[in-house]
């Protein structure tokens, strides 16, 4: 399937023009297109927010769930059914603010899912407040003072929970953006790429300019290998770098770690089980 | 005396669950039918905890209040048991550390520290009572160091030698006249299992196809997920612990999207965390079974204690309408049968299933023959599908073939807003999104036809008919028996929602209706009175933590008789 | 014409929603009385919205179905509103634009243009309107430019002059008899306020002693959340947006420990999980206040639309058995009485109290007369403690004393788990526990005493009755009275739960119950049912995500009266 | 008061002979002790648990909340009765299982609050099943293979959250436990303790000579203000160091932050409010 296949665009699109979603939506597919999946092994995930309605615009089976709840429906259509390949598309709201707990120890299971956030340092879809990723300062309907709580670094976050594969983008930087997708998607692991994206309609100061002026695409002496080098970039701000942040092969993602899928790979809807099983535990009660 | 009740009594940690097993299994072995339940507190060491024993030569499966062999380890065990003690109560135990007079001393502790250890207690104990009870002594002796075996020969044998001393120190009792049990010994021997509430549900759901758990640990709901995990290597289970019940539910809808058939196991404060995923479980039409052990709330409660207090919450937890199915068996192979139909009935209508047990079902040990594995079968509801599927077509009967992503060409699409027949939001209001309401809402009375009909337990002609539901089915069939009155029967509900459409009419029959739950409003009585306008003429409830005792039911049904 | 119907469509972000401000304040000041609702999709750009506005000489506050006047400015508005325009409906647009026969043509778009923005065709739409209704020109030319003002002077300028068009367009549309309006010219002025269901919450809620918010933001439950935070210099309110509705309720239920009186403000799914948060309020005996503002589910469901669909859900969530009380206002003086009292009983018989409201509610303007501050007080139910303080010292009424830590010597000790009196856990089942779920129990009997009176509208000899709670008030009411039938009446339900004590024989009065409720299965029914024993004669139920409209239920009533 | 004052001794104490918790009630009754706090000033916290059943058996007021929900509860009642010194203690699942997100959004809050987690490493109340620390293969009855999800590293999400006070402790090192404690406590901000404590009845690995075994005390020369130095030592691990691993006094806490509360200290209860206010905010409403 080339990207036109992959986006369906039978659908009114629900987003505001100029939304930064439009592009990542576009690169997605693009990435889909390189890496020639077939339709049958990709299911997208997602939560509930503008981001989140991403999954509904291409053609593919999708599973978009409650609002925080993407990461445990990913991770466990990935446990369950190892051949399909899963992607989740959310907001920064979803992922971090509702969803934290499960960012949290979705890091930790390491099951192999890619999850892409839309990083627009607001909430969307409910028109305007604050989200975990909103600056200090940054003044909303809710947030009359500004914010004051100390923004969630994502990226450090993930680093410091040993995730393995985590990486930075801005949806100005569609070529960046679409080879760190593509490989997060070719990581054996849980593969967090956070993507800076404008929300023309509620964030007026986070805008595509200030992407622009804000961020810099890290360089090749960059070694994302050194956990400790890449907490430290991790803290860096104006400018933001961008780039693949930090990367470890030193795991394998959570299937590979249980007997059931050691050397079988089938999904459990396609495995049987043999009633004489039941008789044999019974008997362990005489 | 045609069967024996016997209680044991001391701090968690002390090992009297150990005495349990043991004694379980050597009264099985000799051919008495069985039974066994505990109560116990919210701690690991300490505190004042209880097993209650039957023995008989025929079926016993009830709680009863009545002690005839009591060993308290610990003083605290008289004000704990004290409405269970009676005069006829024989008392045996430590009885300088007890202080009471009644006691006939065994010097349980100093048998246990000659043999080196304080916990060979729970050894002479258990010789004792096969000493009483004049069990096989080699047998006796032989089992105990199988059981001890793998801890080493010394410990097996010192074990196995505290149990001889128990053994010797209980046939003197009798031979000496100082205890007279009329027990009757048993001529034929059942091949039945032991099996705990927790194991039928356990089982019942393997043989259901169950093939993953997601779970967050909560007495008493831990329990069937812990004997899933026990059982895993053998059934292919996959077992995941979650961060939390939001998870655990959210992981398990998906993972029925994703073709599996997980369980989700949990108590009240669990499965409250678990409303809003139930409700995208009725949006998505995804199959669902969650098994909630009740305790008592509100908040945490009492953790470790029971109630049947969690049918509201069950029925009408999650915002919005949408089908479900409510399961309370109130014995292993209604607990066996409904959890594997469970699995089935999830996937075959897409809704979410409950199977609502408590504590005290979950801890008691019935003895129980072989369950029939004729008729349980896995049914997979799944379809292959093609280009043109539609995860949510209008059909007929409200239900949509579902299909699996991965398996055949379509596209299956799943969404917690409204949507259309191919998956997608929509905002047609009067169009599909009346339509999916009305799709949803239609599957009720489908699942309404295949409810299991109530049982019926005594005169068919009935004129005082007891309603009840769950666990406490024996107590109830116990006190019935006992009150002999040919008048007089019980209709227990296996399934409490949707009622089966007999209920009207089964109740009606009666002139006297008696509502019996384990909680403080008689939650089922107002979900009958709801679907049936029929008020209960007398509610016997119970809500102090504790299961009924047969005794108790007796009073209370011969009061309003 | 006694009222004129005025409704202006068009796409998210088109700004039909500030000609619905400027177009009622000007409408206010000439005299008028005013009402104005909306309707919108979930998305913040395109799609198809309204904005339904009502002008009159009388008291007005009731959703109507048919349509004066109609300003699409969009094609899709057609289709969109295709059941509400009528052969009589006077539409006003781009003729070309809107491919329509029947539109009288005003080229919105291209004075907007000339002006330099698309935006202004908004205030050429206010133009035209006032110019249609004869307002005087210079007033709204001047409120046009203060309303501006604060974007610049030319902004100001170039609305005002697009309005001015309008304007113009409007008078000679009038002068030419293109349009004929029969409308009434008010006499006196009234001192109303513009106030929406939202506004009356958080007025109700301040006056209450509402000092802080927890929330997370959820449509349509943020309205009060952001109403709060407007307000929050001025009255000073602690403003924290949580990170999910778990933190929520349980910093609410904290901060009503601590001594101060939060609010949290959500919808359905949000509200789903804080079931056990609910569960903790209930066993720590603590007060609590939550908005609901209702939206379609199950799940995500339908999130801009409406719907009375958590009942149940109030009625029902928490494990284990604790006493609530669910109000739902239906007038905006109900909303503002009923916030302000639930801050004081919530705190005066330490409980949650639910307050339920909709999205139509939340979303409606009326035209309402100042609030009674003289009857509003803030009761705060606390004492300072001494050294033998107990929290939860048992007493005949089931409330203990409130302290707060830090407030006098005594320890406040508040536990999730089963208690004693000092707050303190226990497995004391028999004793203190029996007698804690007793002494929570009992508040319900006390809770109803205070229950609101339902509020009868019409004849008090009725014999039809139509039973209703919540926001569908005013569109009964209007339908009520155009039927006008001498013997039909409604009995309206502005506190749900606990249901007043004269509710039976209120009910047993009537000779035909009409129940209306704007959901799928007619829950209220089914409480009134199970308190009662009533059955309703006829259910009215609407469940598209829309209110009722005064036609509609015109109708249905018609139907079975 | 002194520590006797401080300790409840006429409740019945349901934790196991030999368990950790006793020695950390000792130590933090020291602590208040120590530094003269009255008893009309404290406020303890805590969530369900072993861990979390301490707040009863101390002579204070507290609030014991659900499971997994004491930080919320204990932010809470800082921010709207700020006279208050909260206190938290409360199990490593409470804090990083089931309340991980707001382990994750009371530090980004920041509210002045001091949280002790007894790590015990495992869930005890429940029987032993694995907690959020439990080290890789760890087997129990549910992790029947081994626990094989990455153990969290609280002090390095903590550092990774901004938090501003983040230290580490055993239970066998009681000198320096109650001086990390009486830091905490000082602190002004979210304040985290993560103390290694022994359930004797379920975790037999990481016993109290585990702890003794694989711990050391940082040194004198170590410097707690660095943050990336801070992360580094984060990750150490057999031994384990103890100490006050970073700390920062860059920030003030929530309510510092807030204008309610600038010039005014004065709790939310004994605050009144004039009825005038909504006759001027109805007067907007015209
Ligand atoms: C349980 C629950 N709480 C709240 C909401 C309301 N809600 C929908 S989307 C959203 C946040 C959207 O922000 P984000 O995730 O950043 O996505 P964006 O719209 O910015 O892409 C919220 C709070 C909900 N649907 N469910
Ligand atoms: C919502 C909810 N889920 C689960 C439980 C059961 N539960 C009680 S304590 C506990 C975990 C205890 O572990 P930890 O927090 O580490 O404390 P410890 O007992 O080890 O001190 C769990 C899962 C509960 N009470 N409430
Ligand atoms: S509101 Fe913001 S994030 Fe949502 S569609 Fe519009 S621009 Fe995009
Ligand atoms: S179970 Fe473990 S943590 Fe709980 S009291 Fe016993 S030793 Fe302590
Ligand atoms: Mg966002
Ligand atoms: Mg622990």
């Amino acid at each position: 399937m080339d990207k036109k296949d992959w986006l369906n665009n039978e659908v009114d699109i629900a987003w505001c023009p100029g939304c930064g979603d439009f592009g990542l939506r576009n690169i997605v597919a693009e990435a889909y297109a390189d890496l020639g999946l077939k339709k049958e092994e990709l299911c997208m995930v997602s939560g509930i927010g503008q981001a989140a309605k991403s999954p509904q615009y291409y053609n593919t089976s999708y599973f978009n769930g409650l609002h925080g709840r993407a990461l445990p429906a990913a991770a466990a259509i990935k446990m369950v059914n190892p051949e399909l390949k899963v992607l989740v598309q959310s907001g920064d709201g979803d992922v971090y603010g509702e969803g934290g707990n499960h960012f949290i120890h979705n890091i930790r299971r390491n099951a192999d899912i890619t999850v892409i956030v839309h990083d627009n340092m607001i909430y969307g879809l409910t028109k305007g407040q604050a989200s975990p990723t909103s600056q200090l300062g940054h003044k909303t309907p809710i947030q009359v003072d500004g914010v004051i709580e100390e923004p969630f670094n994502p990226l450090a976050v993930a680093i410091s929970l040993g995730a393995t594969f985590v990486a930075k983008s801005s949806v100005h930087e569609k070529e960046l953006t679409k080879e760190l997708i593509k490989q997060a998607i070719q990581h054996d692991g849980f593969a967090l790429v956070d993507v800076f994206q404008s929300c023309v309609s509620f964030n007026k100061i986070n805008t595509n300019q200030w992407f622009r002026d804000n961020t810099y695409i890290l360089g090749n002496d960059y070694d994302p290998t050194n956990k400790i080098k890449a907490f430290e970039k991790s803290l860096e701000r104006e400018p933001w770098p961008l780039g693949l942040i930090y990367k470890s092969d030193s795991k394998v993602s959570y299937n590979k770690n249980i007997p059931m899928f050691e050397n079988d790979n089938t999904p459990l809807y396609r495995r049987n089980r043999d009633s004489s099983v039941i008789k044999e535990i019974m008997e362990s009660m005489k | 005396m045609n069967d024996l009740s016997i209680v044991l009594s001391g701090e968690a940690g002390q090992g009297i669950n150990s005495v349990e097993k043991v004694l379980l299994a050597l009264l099985k072995k000799t051919g008495y039918r069985v039974y066994a339940t505990k109560e116990y507190m919210s701690r690991v060491r300490g505190g004042v905890n209880s097993i209650s024993i039957r023995v008989s030569c025929d079926e016993v499966k009830a709680f009863v209040k009545h002690i005839d062999i009591l060993i308290p380890f610990e003083k605290a065990a008289f004000s704990h048991l004290k409405d269970r003690i009676s005069d006829e109560t024989i008392i045996i135990g430590d009885k300088k550390k007890l202080e009471n007079e009644r006691v006939i001393d065994v010097s349980f502790q100093q048998i246990a520290t000659e043999f080196g250890n304080a916990l060979y207690v729970n050894s002479v104990a258990v010789g004792l009572v096969s000493g009483l009870m004049n069990l096989n002594r080699n047998e006796v002796l032989n089992f105990i160091k199988d059981i001890f075996a793998k801890k080493g020969d010394e410990i097996a044998d010192k074990n196995a030698q505290a149990a001889e001393s128990g053994y010797e120190i209980g046939t003197n009792l009798v031979s000496k006249k100082i205890i007279t049990l009329d027990v009757c010994k048993p001529e034929t021997k059942l091949d039945n299992f032991m099996i705990s509430g927790t194991d039928a549900i356990a089982l019942g759901a393997i043989a259901g196809g169950c093939d993953c758990a997601f779970a967050y640990p909560m007495s008493p709901g831990t329990s069937v997920f812990t004997a899933l995990a026990t059982y895993s290597h053998k059934a292919g289970i996959l077992i995941e612990q979650t961060e939390d019940e939001i998870a655990a539910v959210n992981m398990a809808v998906a993972g029925w999207y994703a073709g599996a058939r997980p369980i989700v196991s949990t108590s009240g404060g669990g499965f409250a965390l678990m409303t809003e995923g139930m409700s995208l479980a009725g949006m998505t039409e995804s199959p669902l079974v969650i098994h909630i052990a009740q305790r008592p709330g509100p908040a945490t409660g009492l953790p470790t204690r029971t109630e049947q207090g969690d049918l509201n919450l069950a029925l009408y937890t999650g915002h919005g309408v949408f089908p479900r199915a409510i399961y309370a068996p109130g014995t292993t192979q209604q607990a066996f049968e409904l959890a594997c139909r469970a699995f089935n009935h999830a996937d075959q209508y897409q809704i979410p299933v409950i199977i609502l047990t408590d504590q005290y079902f979950v801890d008691t040990f019935y003895d129980t023959p072989a369950f029939d594995l004729d008729k349980i079968k896995i049914d997979r509801h799944i379809v292959k599908t093609n280009d043109n599927y539609q995860r949510y077509i209008i059909t007929d009967s409200g239900v949509s073939p579902r299909g699996i992503p991965g398996f055949g060409s379509g596209f299956v699409c799943s969404d917690s807003d409204e949507h259309d027949e191919n998956g997608r939001i929509t905002e047609d209001l009067d169009g599909i999104c009346i339509a999916m309401k009305n799709k949803r809402f239609k599957k009720i009375e489908l699942i309404k036809e295949n409810s299991c009909r109530p049982e019926l337990y005594g005169p068919e002609n009935y004129e005082n008919l007891i309603v009840a539901w769950g666990s406490t089915y024996h107590m109830i069939a116990e006190a019935i028996d006992k009150i002999n009155n040919s008048k007089t029967a019980m209709l227990h509900f296996s399934q409490v929602y949707p009622l089966h459409k007999d209920t009207e009419s089964l109740l009606k029959k009666s002139k006297k209706l008696i509502l019996v739950e384990n909680n403080q409003t008689g939650q089922f009585g107002d979900l009958i009175k709801l679907e049936t306008g029929i008020n209960f003429d007398h509610k016997i409830l119970k809500y102090n933590g504790m299961m009924f005792t047969v005794e108790e039911l007796m009073d209370s049904i011969k009061e309003v008789l």
